[in-house]
């Protein structure tokens, strides 16, 4: 029966490490569609390195630190080169490149490939595994009873957060602000590749947040999915319909790619919570996720005047922050809501602002560090020209006559 | 040698299929279409793209080119006219210029018989 | 050992589920493959917003309705905001979102957003819901023991005739039709995103076919989906053979995109009978489909003049009504071809009959309504400029110079 | 117990079977993706149809050839339209196709389609199936020892020597060679497609080779599984790290379309090693593959002259040799590094040699006898304006101004 | 009659949108932009796309054309002249031509009354 | 001032290369190049699509534009028609036009010297 059961958790782990990889497919097809033709393949390129580089990374030294034994509450003990019950590393290896990969949308169309390879190299070592270990490799947070199933926290907050900073350090694309500080729109060059990485994203989320229930084997796992699912899938329509609804009211019309963040901030916002909040909750989780996406991705592009392309702060940082919270909030088990008092909720944002100052500071460093040696940004002539040509030597649509 | 002209029209996309068999009916065999932008009294628009102006305005318009010698500019301006003339801004615009001379690749004729 | 059975049961539906909804991906490509670059946002929109609206429609009303407890054999004893075993509301609900999003294609290029997502509200409220109760939820038809195992019917002839009426009212688009009545071609903007969407759909079409066994645990079930692989695959490829063939003798060059209609064609076609027709019966069916859907896309065209840019109708309508009989002449249990006489075939025409009398009237009055209250149907001038600029303020493709 | 071995055991190989399917997907976006958008729909078309085709035949005969009685460890004895287990049909159609559609790119963008038709019927029919017997059915090469868990050697090295093949005896597209002999590039139309199919192949990897496990049902098949994900995964890391390196290094820019080979060409070299190597092992492999890929692909192109627009010969042919080759190095069980002396090392050294003189001399004679009575190639008028027009009657992109 | 001229610049695209305003400035509502691909003194570059060699001779340019006749062609020539120079090789060209005639479809105006 | 001439080319997309290096060797130095779609002698097929009929009356061709002045017209024209004939239909035209000015935006040239 402890056989039967090890095989099947482990068989449903790695079915959903195979969707969570793919998601991989979902953040390069979102990322090269709300950005530029003459940077596609750049972004695309990116993308696959910092998966490539931060496969190899986090199996070398990563999931050592995050999941060894216990130093401190800090940091797990180091060991190289995993070697053990496999199923673990491919599946932490996914969520590690997801957090990876997020940055390169926000950094996208100026920043230069090798400088991303070095910032690739450096979050899979340290700063997603040190986090990491806090809340889910028996660190100071999980002591606490901080709760992030999925990791809205762990990884969408983290990637967010370090996406704002490399944003931030690279200053917007040239032609974005106006002189007198307008933000210009610089429409992406295919919506429709795009949304079709969000429905990828959406598919592959069943498997993020379904498997990391880690089993799969007693009547309690099954219903436990089953129930994720479906909180999970709620949140993500709700938290589209609410996007479209207020663009709708504030633009005049429903605008597409903000509708289609919305999806993407409802499946943020309810990966920390998926298990323990209602379907009622996880509906008025994607709704408030829904709203929030729009006023964020405005007040990073008109307020912080940080050019973030693809929405990815708005998206990733502030809605797994504001999902994580909200657990103290929906959790039926604790949460305000279900007469749980505010203890919960107090770790919940304890636990948020920590990783958040941590993401902060440690990429911070790191970028800084990249720009004043090899550098961060291309030269405003690559820019104008395009990525794909300038650091590639190719177009990426060779066939197509391009507009500008 | 007979007077060769080059007229341009430049209009909406959506008559290029009319205008191009009204000017076959006048007797025009060849021209030649390309994709344009345009910016004229007719104004773009103004939207929102993720909460930042999107301005769109220059307004994809087709630009018809015909070399005529037999066939009267007259006529070929008359018949675009009629048939591009919805009334509203965008209409477009027909210009005429002068051509020297005209020689068919294929035979290698030149001036009028090219045509 | 109970126990085991529904874990297993479960894991299996909750796998299904994620590929199914996966199709959304597919029927989102497709569509827009198959229409012009100008509303390529928009219907991408259109996909996304039904299944959001219809995730939580269902959710909240539909699902009850269709699985309640039976009221005299019409519908289920309505119940609101679904709990219960999760794992069952999200299969039905990828499965309801299948039905509401076939119609998005046949009314593509010319329908108004808002009145769409009206549209999308009631075919998830009520039409799906009340026939699929028939069939599927203990009503009437499951009674006379008709056979539609995974909803040839129940889901894609509704869903295509539901695209009739609705291609139907709102007329067809600007110069689809000549003034002397001939049917114009208006090729679509790109064939590999279409491609991309058959391929999609029927990698999820396993999801789909597999996934309604519901049952995973005996080896009966093992070797039921196993066949019911085979039968799916079969049939598609089949279907694409004819599709191919009977377009390379009728317009001397073998059509790409009615090719992939015709693979589509048989899925639907196999999707009621797959569990109980052979492998060869399986291949006939996609014969007939693949051959079938070519004749029903030019009549529906040609002779009814009803303008479906997608080929919905000749697809779902079409082929889901002759796959649901064919299960009469094909089931080696009770098949006319296996001895069974013409019971069942009686069944199954009498149930095609009745679901799409439902659908054609329920779905006219709705868009009759919707048509001459809000309006239907965008202005001549957005039609003419497109319904991405015009609806969502934006272009799908921003970046490349646009024919036309 | 034995029910519930067959049954966990079947579901596990049905949805790798689904993964492995939609690898045909990604087959089809990266053969479109690096080849002209004037032959895009004509290369969809083909991989649509070598896999419909394909299903048909090899359920008709192919599969009775490969799996049938050993008949002197040469081939199966023949049976026709498989009865029995379907599961096992099922998954071994969708690698048989795998095979097949590897060819369609290399013959891109000059091929026929009507004899493109009778080539997928016959390495369906004949060619994969009969070397598929020697070392899968049981035939002389498994009764060796042969060790090629998920096929580098039976579908992949086949597959691309069949491309290799082919491409030679078409000859290059017009314009590939300049008259001094010099290679010139013809740039695909969407590196974002493209990358796409590499994303949408690597996922499916991860049930190509999970899923050849065939089994999901004791503690060994769960640790082998997830050791098979790790290594696979990390060998297409590793591999499209090394070829971006030495693309970098040899054309001072990184390449994307090599370097997105690259990543494949890693998934095709551990795929026969998979189960057998360490994950240090697979990484070497990896590397090894990344690095040789770039010199295979201009190898091929500037010393054999064999135009092969998608690089399929370099990654499958290569690839798939140098991968089986390995296991004789790698292995831990029997391999030279482990200690195992040169034995199992001159084995599969001699299975890659075997297949690949039956793989050349078989498809020599199959395209040469195309090329001599219906012919292999178009017309040069035709290959100019473009197979979509010529051979569809249809523009991929009908929207879009194409650049010449 | 007063003479009618049009007027060709051919620059970089990346200039396509000063140069619009500046020609609005000086009183043009009306101009055409076309994409072209231009080959001159500025030379392509030679890349390795899968290790072949790979020309990028044409380089992307923009194309403006304008007609004026009230608005003096020197204006407009020295207007561009000073929006566009960076004094890289790849500026761009201004050609001049004379025009004969200008129809406003919409009003059927000709002449100068139709620009 | 010399006289300036602009020729306009249009011909097959596939002959692109072959031109531009035939134009090169004779010195002339700047061209530009555009897509555009023809309709003359050389017909557009008619297909089905899905079933309807679907007409390409409209053939991708590229125009090419040239200034010259020192440069004869006369050998341009006769290196092109050389380079391009292939005796079907479809081979293209030449339209010769007079040029009044060319400044030359990097440095502001004028006239012959700004080629
Ligand atoms: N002076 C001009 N020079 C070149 N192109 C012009 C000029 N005036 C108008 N055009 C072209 O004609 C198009 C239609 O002109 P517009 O002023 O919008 O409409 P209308 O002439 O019907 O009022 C413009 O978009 C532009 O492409
Ligand atoms: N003689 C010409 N005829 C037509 N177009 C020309 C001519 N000379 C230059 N051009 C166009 O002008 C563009 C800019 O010319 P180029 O020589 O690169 O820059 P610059 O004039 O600044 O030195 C070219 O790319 C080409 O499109
Ligand atoms: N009178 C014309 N005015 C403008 N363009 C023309 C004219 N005649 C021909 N063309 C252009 O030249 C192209 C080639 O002409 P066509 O008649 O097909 O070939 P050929 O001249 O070799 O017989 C046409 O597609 C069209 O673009």
């Amino acid at each position: 029966m402890e056989d039967l059961k090890f095989v099947m958790d482990t068989i449903w782990v790695l079915v959903a490490a195979a969707l969570v990889f793919f998601m991989q497919a979902g953040f390069a097809m979102v990322e090269t569609g709300f950005t530029r033709s003459k940077n596609a393949g750049n972004i695309i390129m990116k993308n696959l390195m910092d998966f490539s580089v931060g496969s190899v990374i986090y199996w070398a030294v990563g999931y050592g630190l995050m999941y060894g034994t216990d130093l401190g509450g800090f940091l797990g003990m180091p060991s190289f080169f995993f070697s053990g019950d496999y199923t673990a590393l491919i599946f932490q290896t996914v969520f590690c490149a997801t957090a990876a990969t997020i940055v390169s949308g926000a950094m996208a169309e100026r920043t230069k490939f090798s400088s991303y390879l070095i910032y690739s190299f450096f979050i899979s070592l340290l700063v997603y595994p040190i986090s990491g270990h806090w809340i889910w490799g028996g660190g100071w947070l999980s002591q606490l009873g901080f709760h992030d199933f999925a990791g809205s926290t762990a990884v969408h907050m983290l990637g967010g957060a370090a996406a704002l900073v490399g944003a931030y350090v690279l200053g917007p694309r040239l032609g974005k602000y106006t002189k007198d500080g307008r933000s210009m729109a610089i429409p992406g060059h295919s919506v429709t590749l795009g949304a079709l990485g969000v429905f990828i994203l959406w598919f592959g989320w069943f498997g993020f947040n379904g498997g990391s229930q880690l089993a799969a084997s007693s009547v309690e796992d099954a219903l436990a999915i089953g129930r994720i699912f479906v909180t999970t899938n709620l949140a993500a329509a709700m938290a589209a319909i609410a996007a479209m609804t207020v663009t709708w009211i504030r633009y005049k019309k429903p605008d597409v790619s903000m509708t289609l963040n919305g999806a993407l901030a409802g499946l943020v916002a309810i990966t920390a919570g998926c298990d323990v909040v209602t379907p009622v909750g996880a509906a008025v989780i994607g709704l408030l996720g829904g709203v929030t996406v729009v006023f964020a991705i405005e007040f990073v592009d008109k307020v912080m005047k940080v050019d973030d392309p693809v929405g990815a702060v708005g998206v990733h940082m502030v809605n797994g922050a504001l999902g994580t919270v909200m657990v103290g909030v929906f959790a039926v088990d604790g949460g305000v809501l279900y007469g749980g008092g505010f203890g919960l909720l107090g770790v919940q944002a304890l636990g948020v602002v920590a990783v958040l100052a941590w993401t902060l500071l440690t990429t911070y460093i790191i970028f800084n560090v990249i720009n004043l040696t090899v550098g961060l940004r291309v030269s405003e002539k690559e820019e104008m020209v395009g990525l794909d040509l300038e650091e590639h030597g190719m177009e990426s649509y060779a066939d197509f006559q391009v507009r500008t | 040698m007979d007077k060769m002209t080059k007229i341009d029209i430049i209009t909406r996309p959506e008559k290029a299929e009319d205008l191009k068999e009204a000017l076959n009916q006048i007797g025009i065999t060849g021209m030649t279409f390309s994709h344009v932008l345009g910016c004229g009294l007719q104004k773009g628009k103004s939207e929102y793209y993720r909460g930042s102006q999107y301005k769109i305005d220059l307004l994809p318009k087709i630009k018809i080119e015909v070399v005529v010698c037999e066939v009267p500019v007259d006529l070929v301006v008359s018949t675009a006219t009629q048939v591009l003339r919805t009334g509203e801004v965008g209409d477009g615009k027909i210009f005429v210029y002068a051509t020297q001379d005209v020689v068919k690749v294929r035979t290698g004729e030149q001036g009028v018989k090219a045509l």
